[in-house]
């Protein structure tokens, strides 16, 4: 052990041990702004500077939160366990502040670093990741037996038939993206993405992190998935008998977990760091990251401010008799698309790209010496009219002719990967619909009568 | 031919594995239960095997006090009835009074009655809502909504009454005061731009996949068990039972107004069901209150009568279609200053007759959102 | 050095906690202990550089088994643990001798035979590696396995149906 | 005559009484029951409100011819009794109310349940047992509603004073409390 | 066959547009002076509270013309004691629901703002933690001596007592009936001036009776009397 390993160490961690934690305090300040502006309030406005009337936008507040509840009485239950109900809070947060380190975050400080040793360039990171995220599970369930309070119970038993049944539709969507790339590396897999080869642009990817991402909000409990702290049902669930910084313990490690959770979708479906302005100034791409994560988290506020819960057998029904078939066809899908058919052009959105750009030009000039319109081209914009006038064996009908026509000209490529990019979507789209149809009960709006 | 079921208070019988049941108290300091109303619940997993209602802990024997004060003097106290409608507690009370002292209404009186308890309507149906929601899971949203809309109404009911919450406005033969100058105008406008909010409002939750899913089928009520247990209000209209005594009665002035009821077909009685009829009652409300502002006429506000009366010994019944059903007085007069007996017959209390019928089987979550499509107010249940 | 100091701690962290697993008659305390024990064997394993392994390790002991175990406590009548019930009983003695038996008879000689030096060289297998193994050579293992699997999962599913099933002929009867 | 008037119920029952000043038919104590059933068989499918009238024992003056013709006043005792009311409504033809009343003493009073026949009267029947201590035959789940179970007396009636202190009386808690003490209940 | 999640994504752009809209449209904020208020019916930014020790927000704010708090006794210009109205009759103590007030008759008379001799209440005190605004003594008194105060800044370190309200501390002139409610207080000193107007002229009345009774002998002097009454009115 030498001196050069533990400066390399300190230099990999630290940074995340601070940025991520100053980055809780400002999403929670963003979140109940957010939050209180879709809900037509104000949100916090007067906390600013202390012992001055500035208000800051209410900025201070999360540090006067932190303060309030570092001060609070921490009250533990008569009968509760004691040594599990401070432990619980503090298991709750060490594995969402590891999983920090599997993110394929490159801090321009990383140059200092004599030999690269961040965890994300571990050969099986993103397993490592989705192995240690499960145990916030097992934190979640400490703290709900250790109250002994029956609504704590109930919110731990919730949250890990939740956890454990989410963790599956998340871990084989991201698995599409691991076959796709052939590495679990999570850096292999970022640099895959490069110049906007993000797999999300590509369908078995837009299907994929769907599903990651409505995973993903179960995985964490936020809304519509928050049952295990549902608040008009079970009071508080596990947090029940938990006030003060323990409390507060909890609330960064579900909050970090968040971030955990964004910036794995971030690396797998949405390019990790990649952005435009990278050639001209690369540490850029840190921004780059934690901008996409800040996207991903500002849509799970929105949803919040809009979204009633699930009720516990409907949660289930989702995960099991949804999401997992959903993303096992996924996974065959992107098999399909990808390793028997071309692969090139199935798996990046080059083709769509250069079929629009093509047909721009061809409209343009037509007299110059320009590529023909793509082959199939014309074939998928039927398709598509039909599929707009909700004509869905029309639509497959002219997709399959332009996958066809695209494949038997010279131009078969860009056709191919046209006519796939949408068949595959609809394809999709079509065996969600049906899924949902199957595993949701006929739930639609009424008629209602009226009396004169 | 008798519907009645009698209430039957054996556990469901479980096949199979022998497990034990997890017995909750939910209430009387939860979130969700309203106030302080407490709910024994027995549970297998997360479905309710058993549920027993606790009440009284908001009682203070309303009744007694009112049969130890003057008529007038317990006008104050219907407020803190329902405290949500503090109007039409009002109004069946002054309602069922004015049947023993035989005193006539002004015109532009009734007229006012009407448009308070229909802006009581608004505000009961709009908060509601919210709070069903609200119990669905939803952060506040649609309840700050409803909110913000109530608000604007309280303000008119503070303007006219000088109070927001606890009006007691209503007298025996009209109205307090009249409204001040102004008011009628501000309440046409507020009245021209609520059909806005409703549009947005349905917009937001009537569609919502979530919300159908967790509100369809469940807590169904059949419209024989909803009349035997004496269900009123817009949880009798969503079991489809077209009984409103705004048309049945026809109390007050409500005979000149051109409105609808809304009702279901009876197939259902869903949560759904009693929250899709607030939410059409609303638009009706609407409708009512812009005849009424059309057609006000001036005038006097209440009719001759004296603060401390003696009426002439009677009983009478007086009723009228409250936002949470059928709001009843009944009085006995004895010819002294005091009635002799005073009952309230709340419709929150009522309806919760059938509360363990419709949360059997179901989960843990539908009891909670089933008691909030009930509609109560422990004010009201406790007395 | 510091591999030694590493291995050490993680090693006493297992034993403690296999011995509190064993001994503690709090029953959920005896799962949290036995999953420190886990995470210590994880640590042993990434010291090895078996990080996949070490992954699989916390995934499905930790996240699957111990989960698995916690759930079937939570069934059983006595959820929140009963100190005052002695569990280290008459049968103990037979208990150790079975220990010390597997021990001695089969532990021993395992080590004494193995090259200890060729063991415990670190190499590095990578994920990919591992996975053309799986999918060349042992790919008629991993499927058979994987039929198992499906099977013993088909098999709970209707163990469980079958429950409801004869509720449903009861109702019908 | 309508079917759904109290003229026809009385022709049907001759054994039930009208009492002109309340508007109320005085059911007997012996059919209560099967007039409810019979009257909820004719239309009557809802009832609106249950509730319970103490009436004291009262010295009544009344104004009486005698036989010479004067005019003289009577004073005779009417004993103590309960009313317990019922309101009942038609749905299906919208009419009402038909006003029920059952007659029982203040000591030991007994009513008929009606609540088998409408479930309306299930709450409201127990608020009149917790406050007036009407004991009603045949009603599923008589419980105390809105006083606690171990409150004594029955606070509408008219002679009802309250205790000096009502944290005397024994409560829950207080037997919780006690348990807890001796180690028996955790929480 | 509708659009997968469609209602999800309806009430997403609803919550949307609300989000936008709060920041541009005032009228969508929950906590907003609405226009269609009487101005100043909130303040527009309650803002650093309390600005000065000692100073209260219902000194600086207007409330609603009917609002009403605790009640108050009223007295008329000059000194409190030589104009108070009310006469200790004690109606509003039977009539209060909650029971709130504690009435004291004096037991001897004083003048009153008329220079008729009356009781005056030796003690009124008003329990306003108990009081519920319900402003019936307001209406069943007689002679308008009661009225709805609208200060709601009543908080007390006291426990007990505190927030019982002597008579000294009720008293409050006309004038300041007239500050906080304009058109009641104006309406009740037209409906007491019609009131003794029509009590002149009954007055009138009877002494006309008895002019006529006494024929044209004291015709003069009652003629005199009642012009002085006038005056007097005027005054």
């Amino acid at each position: 052990m030498s001196f050069e390993l533990i400066k390399d160490i300190l230099i990999a961690t630290v940074p995340l041990l601070v940025i991520f934690p100053s980055l809780f305090a400002f999403t929670t300040w963003m979140e109940r702004k957010a939050l209180a502006r879709i809900q037509n309030r104000i949100g916090p406005n007067k906390t600013g500077i202390p012992c001055t009337r500035i208000g800051l936008f209410g900025l201070g507040q999360p540090a006067a939160d932190g303060i309030k509840m570092i001060f609070k009485e921490d009250i533990v239950p008569r009968g509760a366990d004691k040594l599990f109900h401070l432990l619980a809070p503090i298991l709750a947060l060490i594995p969402a502040m590891l999983i920090l380190c599997f993110l394929p975050l490159e801090f321009p400080w990383g140059k200092f670093m004599s030999a690269p040793v961040q965890a994300f360039l571990l050969d099986s990171a993103v397993i490592f990741f989705f192995a240690i995220s499960g145990l916030a599970t097992l934190a979640i369930f400490m703290a709900g037996w250790a109250s002994r309070n029956k609504y704590s119970l109930l919110g731990g038993m919730r949250a890990v038939a939740q956890m454990v049944s989410y963790e599956i539709p998340l871990v084989l969507s991201a698995v599409v993206v691991v076959m796709m790339v052939g590495s679990l590396n999570a850096k292999e897999i970022a640099d895959a993405q490069t110049g906007f080869n993000w797999f999300v642009f590509t369908p078995w990817g837009l299907a994929a992190f769907v599903i990651f991402f409505i995973a993903a909000l179960a995985e964490t409990n936020r809304s519509p998935f928050d049952l295990p702290e549902a608040e008009s049902e079970i009071i508080a669930g596990y947090f029940t008998e938990y006030s003060g910084f323990k409390f507060a313990l909890f609330f960064l490690g579900e909050y970090i977990a968040m971030f955990a959770i964004s910036g794995l979708a971030v690396t797998l479906f949405l390019g990790a760091g990649d952005g435009p302005f990278l050639t001209a100034a690369p540490w850029l791409s840190v921004m780059w990251f934690i901008g996409k994560i800040f996207g991903l988290i500002a849509v799970m506020i929105w949803l919040r401010g809009t979204l009633p819960r699930l009720r516990v057998d409907q949660l289930m029904a989702f995960a099991w008799k949804f999401l997992l078939p959903l993303s096992i066809f996924n996974i065959l899908l992107a098999g399909l698309t990808h390793f028997a058919l071309d692969a090139r052009v199935a798996a990046t959105s080059d083709a769509i790209l250069y079929s629009i750009h093509a047909s721009h030009t061809h409209s343009d000039a037509a007299n110059h010496d320009h590529p023909k319109p793509v082959a199939g081209q014309k074939e998928a914009v039927m398709g598509a009219l039909h599929y707009t006038d909700k004509d869905w064996m029309g639509a497959m009908k002219w997709f399959s002719k332009a996958a066809l026509k695209g494949h038997a000209q010279s131009r078969s490529i860009l056709g191919w990967g046209f006519g796939i990019w949408a068949m595959s979507l609809i394809v999709l789209y079509v065996m969600a619909k049906g899924l949902d149809n199957v595993s949701r009960s006929t739930a639609k709006p009424r008629e209602y009568l009226y009396a004169e | 031919m008798s519907t009645a079921t009698a209430p039957n208070y054996e556990l469901l019988q479980q096949e199979g594995l022998e497990t034990s049941l997890l017995e909750i108290s939910m209430g009387p300091h939860h979130p969700s239960t309203h106030g302080v109303f407490r709910m024994d619940v027995k549970l297998d997993g997360e479905t309710v095997v058993e549920l027993r209602p606790v009440f009284g802990y908001l009682h203070r024997n309303h009744e007694k006090l009112a049969e130890n004060m003057t008529y007038l003097s317990s006008m104050p106290f219907t407020d803190r009835l329902d405290y949500f409608n503090s109007m039409t507690n009002n109004w069946a009370y002054a309602l069922a009074a004015e049947k023993l002292i035989e005193v006539e209404v002004p015109e532009r009186a009734e007229y006012l009655r009407v448009i308070m308890a229909e802006l009581t309507r608004l505000v009961n149906h709009v908060t509601l809502v919210g709070f069903f929601i609200n119990d669905l899971g939803a952060l506040g949203t649609p309840l700050m909504y409803a909110f913000r809309e109530r608000e604007k109404i309280l303000d008119l009911f503070e303007q006219a009454s000088g109070a927001r919450m606890m009006c007691n406005y209503f007298r025996f033969g009209g109205l307090r005061n009249d409204v001040p100058e102004g008011w009628l105008d501000r309440t046409r406008e507020l009245v021209d731009r609520f059909p806005a909010f409703l549009d947005e409002y349905e917009q937001l939750l009537c569609e919502n996949e979530i919300i159908l899913s967790r509100t369809q089928g469940v807590g169904n009520l059949s419209r024989e068990l909803a009349i035997n247990a004496g269900i009123t209000g817009p949880m009798l209209r969503a079991s489809g039972v077209n009984y409103d005594l705004r048309k049945v009665d026809a109390y007050g002035i409500y005979d000149r107004f051109k409105f609808r009821v809304p009702y279901t077909d009876g197939d259902t009685g869903d949560c759904y069901d009693r929250f899709m009829i607030r939410m059409l009652e609303m638009r009706e409300s609407v409708a009512i209150l812009k005849q009424a502002l059309a057609d006000i006429p001036e005038g006097d506000i209440i009719g001759k009568v004296s603060k401390v009366f003696k009426p002439k010994p009677a009983e009478v019944y007086g009723r009228i279609e409250g936002p949470k059903g059928e709001l009843g007085f009944y009085l006995i007069a004895d010819g002294t200053t005091k009635p002799y007996r005073y009952r309230v017959r709340p419709p929150s209390l009522i309806n919760l007759t059938v509360l363990r019928d419709m949360c059997l089987g179901g989960k843990i979550a539908d009891a909670v959102i089933i008691l909030g499509s009930i509609d109560i107010v422990l004010g009201e249940v406790d007395r | 050095m510091t591999q030694e100091i590493t291995f050490w701690v993680l090693a006493v962290i297992a034993v403690l906690g296999a011995l509190v697993a064993v001994r503690r008659r709090n029953l959920i305390h005896g799962v949290f202990a036995l999953m420190i024990f886990f995470a210590a064997l994880s640590g042993l394993f990434l010291l090895l550089l078996a990080e996949f392994i070490a992954a699989v390790q916390i995934l499905v002991y930790i996240g699957a088994v111990g989960i698995l175990l916690l759930f079937a406590i939570m069934l059983t009548e006595r959820v929140t643990g009963d100190d005052a019930r002695d569990i280290t009983s008459r049968g103990s003695f037979w208990g150790w001798a079975a220990a010390l038996a597997v021990l001695v008879f089969l532990l021993l000689p395992a080590i004494q035979s193995a090259d200890l030096a060729q063991t415990t060289q670190p190499h590095n297998p990578s994920v990919k590696a591992l996975g053309q193994q799986m999918m060349d050579p042992y790919v008629i293992t991993l499927e058979v396995l994987a039929l198992l699997l499906t099977a013993a999962l088909i098999g709970a599913v209707a163990a469980s149906q079958g429950g409801e099933k004869t509720k449903e002929d009861i109702d019908d009867a | 005559m309508s079917e759904l008037s109290h003229e026809f119920l009385l022709k049907e029952f001759p054994e039930a009484q009208w009492d002109e000043a309340a508007g109320a038919v005085i059911l007997p104590a012996a059919n209560a029951r099967t007039i409810a059933e019979w009257l909820l068989a004719s239309g009557w499918d809802y009832c609106s409100n249950v509730t319970g009238v103490d009436y004291l024992e009262a010295e009544v003056k009344e104004k009486t011819t005698n036989a010479e013709g004067e005019t003289e006043t009577v004073t005779r005792t009417e004993p103590g009794r309960i009313d317990v009311v019922y309101h009942l409504y038609s749905i299906a033809n919208k009419t009402g109310p038909l006003v029920l009343k059952q007659r029982t003493g203040r000591d030991g009073a007994t009513a008929e349940s009606l609540t088998p026949v409408w479930r309306s009267c299930d709450l409201q029947e127990r608020e009149v047992y917790d406050l007036f201590g009407v004991n009603f035959k045949g009603h599923p789940d008589q419980r105390r509603i809105l006083m606690w179970d171990e409150f004594e007396g029955h606070p509408m009636r008219r002679d009802y004073s309250e205790p000096f202190d009502y944290e005397w009386e024994p409560t829950p808690h207080a037997e919780i409390l006690e348990k807890h003490q001796r180690g028996k209940v955790i929480i | 066959m509708s659009i997968l999640g469609g209602g999800i994504f309806k009430g997403m752009a609803v919550t949307l547009r609300n989000f936008v809209g709060s920041y541009f449209y005032k009228e969508r904020l929950t906590t907003n002076d609405y226009e269609w208020r009487p101005d100043g019916a909130l303040p527009q930014s309650i803002g650093d509270y309390p600005k000065e020790e000692g100073e209260q927000l219902s000194d600086t704010t207007t409330v609603n013309h009917y609002s009403r708090n605790f009640p108050m006794l009223l007295h008329d210009t000059g000194e409190p004691m030589d104009t108070i109205r009310c006469v200790a009759c004690q109606i509003c103590e039977r009539e209060c629901p909650p029971q709130c007030i504690y009435i004291e008759k004096s037991t001897e008379k004083i003048e009153n703002a008329d220079g008729k001799p009356q009781f005056y209440p030796a003690k009124f005190d008003i329990d306003v933690s108990v009081c519920m605004s319900c402003q019936i003594c307001v209406e069943v008194c007689p002679f308008d001596a009661i009225v709805m105060n609208s200060q709601f800044e009543l908080s007390t370190p006291d426990r007990f007592g505190g927030l019982l309200v002597r008579r000294d501390d009720l008293l409050k002139s006309n004038d300041y009936y007239h500050k906080i409610h304009p058109q009641e207080a104006a309406a009740r000193d037209q409906k007491m001036a019609d009131d003794k107007a029509a009590k002149v002229a009954k007055k009138k009345a009877a002494a006309e009776k008895a002019k006529a009774a006494a024929e044209a002998k004291a015709a003069s002097a009652a003629e005199a009397k009642a012009s002085e009454d006038k005056t007097e009115d005027a005054e």
